[in-house]
């Protein structure tokens, strides 16, 4: 049976979007089409390879990138008289981009606002000691697409690689999710990479990636970066309970 | 000195309440206990303007609570600049947002009222799991039902989101930043929505 | 001015924790959070000082709280002289304990340990009753087992009995006579806690 990791609040094709046009450090007014199709169906891929679910939303997303890529590549003059004055084909989809850009800064910008229980607190009450499976501290918690890239540059460096004969029957997601969790015990954090054997098959790397997944999904661990784009780091969430930055 | 007596009590009021306690609560408590001076007539200017000195005294350096005013009311909270000592003294962590849903969060902040398609619309992405976890959390509520073929839930932000994210109302949300072409580097502001949002008449 | 950062710290500390807080509590947390300016060498007395500021500030005639000393720590409640205006803005009053439980307080805690068939001697009636809803609300606790035959249970009063009676320690304890009155004219202090909540749990 395969292994299906369903990761549910990550986020959408918009956000894959706007992580590659930072990224490559485009122009969101001038988006280089084929450069941005290209890098999202790579992104499609991999989550393929990796036998995620990959939901429909990306899958259209792709579409449409395409849709617009042969567009662009079609003379003006020759645009279909339907499409008024000739206009952007991408013209759409950078709407759509902004005005998600737009609420997800607000996002980032409430969640920098002073809030109850973390700067503010109330006249003490009695509540129950309970200690939370969750923490905020300078680092963030990376993306599904920062794990991703790293993973893409791991499987680089390995041998060839056919995703039709990876047999994910032989190695089991299971033992990495052990292998891992041993990892950590005895070191409390590691980066992303110290996770995977050095000489590691391809098939090892995905097993071994996939079973990181399934620990972040359970909230047993955490992968977090310092800095955008930076050094992955995992840690245990049992065992960071106690460090506040 | 009777406008002494009357501030105690204030601040004594405003202290002793678990929620954030509106200039009408505390000027109806007060016209009721101080009845026999005020012959009932007790002002909510007048009341409002002993808050106002409390708030300034609260302001000094070596204080470490401010006066604020929170979801059309008046809590105590501690300063901001004390955050990292306090976190020492609780036990409790501080409540931890995902990205997918503060991103829902601040589209129903803005929009609302708003659908959970209107939401999925503009994330582009599948939103029912985070739109639960806020109901859950009590940041958002469900307004009622749209007027439209299928009767889609309507959803909001509900009191606790303000006293969450210190808000007096929903005007003192920080602006949505609009990206402008023209100016590169300058950034059109928007102001973030509506104020007539029946915010009162829909609270329970 | 550093003493009016770690006198606003104080208070804050001290307007935000759940229980009565002790002096060296305050001074160790103060130590780790100044920590670069004092080297680690925060006086206990220095602390002490300036609570002793804050209480004389609190003092004052239009303030509305005060700061006690309660259970061995800190607290901040409202003044005796609002309580009428205070019970009116709680739906919830503090707890009535009526005649019978309150003569079993008393007993419990002027003679403490004591079991319940010292009580009921005490009383010439039965107190099962009596002693289990004082358990229940958590002003007496069992202290252990009595060595005698039937090994009965002991009981003495809780930490919770102080902060609710606003006593320092047991022997700030009124006459026998005073305590049973208490209850009738209980309007005294409202405590800032919420009194439905677990205290023995935190309390350990």
């Amino acid at each position: 049976m395969n292994y299906q990791v369903v990761l549910d609040s990550f986020e959408g094709p918009l956000d894959l979007l706007l992580h590659l046009i930072k990224k490559h450090e485009l122009d969101i007014m001038d988006i280089p089409v084929a450069l941005i199709t290209d890098q999202y169906l790579k992104h499609i891929d991999i989550m393929k390879t990796l036998n995620l679910d990959v939901a429909g939303e990306y899958i259209l997303m792709a579409a449409t990138l395409m849709h617009i890529k042969s567009k662009m590549l079609l003379p003006p003059s020759e645009e279909e008289e339907t499409e008024e004055d000739g206009g952007d084909p991408r013209e759409e989809l950078v709407k759509r981009l902004l005005e998600y850009k737009k609420y997800k800064e607000a996002s980032e910008e409430l969640l920098s606002m002073d809030m109850l229980d973390r700067e503010n607190f109330l006249k003490g009450f009695v509540e129950d000691v309970e200690i939370e499976d969750s923490e905020e501290d300078a680092s963030h918690d990376v993306t599904l697409f920062d794990l991703m890239e790293a993973l893409s540059d791991l499987l680089k460096e390995a041998k060839a690689f056919n995703p039709h004969e990876v047999n994910r029957e032989k190695i089991s997601v299971k033992d990495k999710i052990e292998i891992i969790i041993q990892k950590l015990s005895a070191e409390g954090s590691l980066t992303f990479r110290s996770l995977f054997d050095k000489a590691s098959s391809k098939n090892d790397i995905i097993a071994t990636f996939l079973a990181l997944l399934e620990l972040m999904k359970m909230k047993r661990v955490r992968a977090f970066q310092g800095e955008t784009f930076g050094v992955i780091r995992i840690s245990s969430s049992e065992k960071s309970l106690g460090t506040v930055h | 000195m009777e406008d002494m007596r009357l501030k105690g009590a204030i601040e004594a009021l405003i202290f002793a309440s678990e929620l954030p306690l509106k200039l009408e609560k505390i000027t109806e408590l007060l016209a009721g206990d101080f009845a026999g001076e005020f012959d009932g007539h007790l002002d909510k200017k007048e009341v409002k303007t002993l808050i106002e000195n409390i708030r300034e005294e609260y302001e000094d350096e070596g204080r470490g609570i401010s006066l604020l005013e929170i979801a059309g009311g008046y809590q105590f909270r501690t300063k901001t600049c004390h955050a990292s000592l306090l976190q020492k003294l609780r036990a409790k962590r501080p409540p931890k947002f995902g990205r997918a849903a503060m991103e829902a969060l601040a589209i129903i902040a803005y929009r609302q009222p708003v659908t959970r398609a209107e939401i999925e619309d503009l994330r582009g992405v599948d939103s029912g799991g985070v739109v639960r976890s806020l109901l859950e959390k009590r940041l958002v509520k469900i307004l009622g039902k749209k007027e439209v073929p299928g009767r889609p839930m309507i959803y909001g932000t509900s009191r606790f989101f303000l006293e969450h994210f210190g808000l007096r109302d929903l005007s003192q949300l920080p602006s949505l930043k609009e990206f402008v072409e023209l100016d590169e580097n300058e950034e059109g502001m928007i102001s973030p929505l509506n104020e007539e949002l029946p915010y009162d008449a829909i609270e329970g």
